[in-house]
């Protein structure tokens, strides 16, 4: 039988106990809604303007610095996986690999890119 | 019809759906989440294919960066989103008509291709298909060039992206 | 066993429907998200004729490996260039963005 | 082969045997099987996080210098318990504005990051969820659903508090998921598998001993992927109030809390399973499965203690702070380690156990070492630099 399966039933089941507890407690739960109570969250002030403001380009840089170095890291893993048996030249190959990934990230510090500034 | 032929179509359809809300939700985030569900519907067809490394790549790629940072980029434009106007172009009736030929266009071709209705052999038994695409990733002999170029390309990609998006000379960066 | 040529029209249709999302909508990053369903579809392709074709031969997932490779490398770039042309121009409508025009 | 041997064959055995009795086809039989059995361990799992919650509260009352929970029941064991019905019987706050869908399947989406995980975490020799052979990057895909989920909540809540906080949450999750994939290369390296029993089985000798630092940088990532302290900066409560979870109320909130309690014991047993021989201790595994599972837990909850002790000892890190030290310091420096890793292991590979671990280990060592003096002139530049300023600003 395919193991997937059993990842699908955990996947299946942990959507399912959640589903139930919030299920369950919201049948239990009163409902009372009234628009004081359902008013945004703001320490007792009034919210200005939208909620759904804009952001620093910081966050952008970070998760694209993140993306390239999760795409390049996973891809090291087939490499990992088969190193005992390739030897010395397979290392080297993946070291060139690396270098080549951590040339970016040098020069994404120098751009002063990292900074949260 | 076996489990797997109901498993792969109830997939399928889940991610074409998905993909159809993609392209017409007015909404950018939502657009985004349901992309998600979409690219999670073509990892669960690389499990019914037994090309576990893709799938597994492609939930760590897709959903855990390539979504985030649409969302991200989604966040930074915000200005644009406030949904004015139409989300679709004057010619997106065009557009339907050049997807539809397409598509059957494909569909023509493919049916006139012999190979079309292959059924796979039965996947070898202990056939480790990590080992081998980690042999064939590094061996000399097999695609060692292109995995090296794919770094290269992934980082000038970063250098690019940063230059462009974040150029100081481009006047306001950083808020 | 599911048939080869399910496989191929379940990509052709994903495929078609990246291709109208790229062609009507308006917004930039929503092309974005369109190209991302056309190659997630040649993905499909690849891992299906890696499958229905010889398993020992790993060409087709090593090939699916580089389209993830290059899809990274676009939309940082793609999402990149979008949030350029919106720090300039204040607009991510592609119809509006016109400055190759002269 | 008796049950106290192999207790999950003997027990789906005679299910099958059971079940096929009815009249149902195999299939069907096995399915509904594994289906139960997931049901149970997650069963035990919901029971076990309800224990965690109240370890929790009185392991940080202890660190506090406080009692904690001491009314309900003996040592107030039955504290979690009311809590839960509490929950239970809550109204259920949706605020005005919020995204309803989205709202509602965010709290989900993350309890379900954390219980999925359980699928890949070898309990025993013979008892484990599923063996895949791609078992170390399904831990960081768990981990992407567990960050659209904080994405999700925050967005979908319609308040600056909770999206800003996201934003940060997402910000530091993504940032130290580079070094801990990084670390995942080590036992994969070393083990030959990214299945998560074949690496249990490779470790004859603890991997914490060939790869110290890599344990070390594991936590440290692990920690900041938890967001608990010192890197809870999305949880701010002066500045940000809650973060993400703010607009969450009950159950839903609940399951955020519940959600983040298992996943830290979680992270410790793979830190146990990764670096720690998980279920193995001195040949104990062999005599029951029951105490290889023992083991394990044992090992678990030290891992938890430890995330624990880091969370109530330290202060919390700014934001900068934490990406500068993620990107400058952690992230070059897990690189560099597996460089070192990889050449080392190549390299001494042929010779006798005792030269391989010392070897590993020393490799190990003098990497932290370069690194720690490297931070430690560059930082003294650095005060020298800002110090040397701060006069001459002073004589101006």
């Amino acid at each position: 039988m395919n193991p997937w399966i059993f990842v699908g039933l955990f996947f299946v089941v942990g959507l399912l106990i959640p589903v139930g507890a919030i299920g369950i407690a919201w049948l239990l739960g009163p409902k009372k809604p009234n628009p004081i109570k359902q008013s945004v969250y703001e320490c007792g002030i009034e919210t200005v303007g939208e909620s759904w403001v804009q952001f620093k380009a910081q966050y952008y840089i970070f998760a694209l610095v993140f993306l390239v170095f999760d795409v390049e890291t996973v891809f090291l893993f087939p490499w990992a996986v088969k190193l005992g048996a390739l030897g010395l030249f397979a290392v080297i190959e993946g070291i060139i690999f690396i270098l080549i990934l951590v040339a970016g990230l040098v020069y994404t510090w120098r751009k002063g890119m990292l900074e949260w500034a | 019809m076996t489990g797997e032929q109901i498993v792969f179509l109830v997939v399928a359809f889940v991610t074409l759906f998905a993909g159809l809300m993609v392209v017409t939700t007015r909404n950018l985030v939502h657009a985004a989440l349901w992309l998600v569900a979409a690219l999670f519907g073509v990892a669960v067809t690389y499990v019914i294919l037994h090309a576990n490394f893709l799938a597994v790549v492609q939930v760590v790629v897709y959903i855990g960066a390539i979504a985030i940072l649409f969302i991200f980029a989604v966040m930074l434009t915000r200005r644009d989103m406030r949904d004015q106007g139409p989300q679709m172009n004057k010619n997106w009736w065009f557009g339907a008509v050049l997807a539809v030929l397409t598509f059957g266009g494909l569909y023509f071709l493919l049916q006139g291709w012999e190979g079309m209705t292959k059924t796979a052999t039965s996947y070898p038994v202990g056939f480790d298909a990590i080992s081998e695409l980690g042999n064939a990733l590094v061996s000399p002999a097999g695609y060692v060039l292109p995995f090296e170029v794919a770094s290269v390309l992934l980082v000038a990609a970063l250098v690019g992206a940063v230059y462009v998006a974040f150029n100081p000379r481009n006047g306001n960066s950083g808020k | 066993m599911v048939p080869l040529s399910w496989y191929l029209i379940f990509a052709a249709a994903l495929f078609s429907i990246g291709m109208f999302g790229v062609l009507s909508r308006r917004n930039a990053v929503a092309i974005l998200l369109g190209i991302e369903l056309m190659l997630n579809s040649v993905n499909i392709n690849l891992a299906a004729f890696w499958r229905y074709g010889d398993v020992h031969l790993m060409a087709g997932q090593v090939f699916a490996i580089i389209v993830f490779a290059v899809a990274a490398a676009e939309v940082a770039v793609g999402l990149a260039l979008v949030i350029s042309v919106y720090r300039s121009r204040r607009t991510v409508v592609a119809d509006e963005i016109d400055m190759m025009k002269w | 082969m008796s049950f106290w041997n192999d207790p999950l064959k003997v027990a789906a055995d005679w299910l099958l045997g059971v079940f096929t009795a009815w009249g149902m086809p195999e299939l069907a039989a096995n399915i509904l099987i594994g289906f139960l059995g997931v049901l149970i361990l997650i069963s035990i799992l919901m029971v076990l996080d309800i224990g965690l919650v109240w370890v929790e509260r009185k392991v940080v009352a202890r660190f506090q210098d406080r009692i904690g929970p001491n009314r309900l029941g003996p040592f107030g064991l039955i504290q979690p318990f009311a809590d839960i019905i509490k929950l239970m019987i809550k109204e259920d706050i949706t605020p005005a504005g919020a995204d309803k869908v989205v709202y509602n399947i965010a709290p989900m989406l993350s309890m379900m990051s954390v219980l999925i995980l359980w699928a890949v975490v070898p309990l025993a020799p013979t008892i484990l969820g599923v063996d895949l052979n791609i078992g170390v990057l399904y831990i960081i895909a768990a981990g992407a659903i567990g960050t659209l989920s904080i994405i999700m909540a925050g967005w979908s809540s319609n308040n600056k508090y909770a999206l800003i906080g996201a934003f940060r949450q997402v910000a530091v999750m993504i940032s130290f998921e580079v070094p801990m994939l990084a670390t995942l290369l080590i036992p994969t390296i070393l083990a030959g598998s990214m299945g998560t029993a074949a690496i249990v089985e490779g470790q004859d000798i603890w991997y914490v001993l060939l790869a110290p630092l890599g344990a070390l940088i594991f936590l440290v990532a692990a920690i900041a992927e938890l967001g608990r302290a010192p890197f809870d900066l999305a949880e701010g409560e002066s500045e940000l109030v809650s973060g993400y979870n703010i607009e969450y109320s009950g159950m839903k909130f609940g399951m955020f809390y519940a959600g983040e309690l298992l996943h830290a014991f979680t992270f410790g047993g793979f830190w146990a399973i990764l670096f720690f021989g998980g279920y193995r201790f001195f040949g104990l595994e062999k005599v029951s499965p029951f105490l290889a599972i023992a083991v394990l837990l044992f090992k678990a909850f030290i891992g938890y203690w430890l995330i624990m002790w880091v969370r109530y000892t330290l202060l919390r890190i700014r934001i900068d702070h934490m990406l500068a030290f993620n990107w400058k310091f952690l992230t070059p420096l897990a690189f560099t380690l597996i460089m070192v890793t990889a050449l080392m292991n190549a390299l001494l590979s042929g010779t006798s156990t005792w030269l391989y671990v010392t070897g590993m280990f020393l490799s190990n060592v003098l990497v932290a070492w370069g690194a720690l003096e490297i931070a430690r002139s560059y930082s003294r530049r650095e005060r020298e630099r800002i110090e040397g300023k701060r006069i001459v600003e002073a004589g101006h």
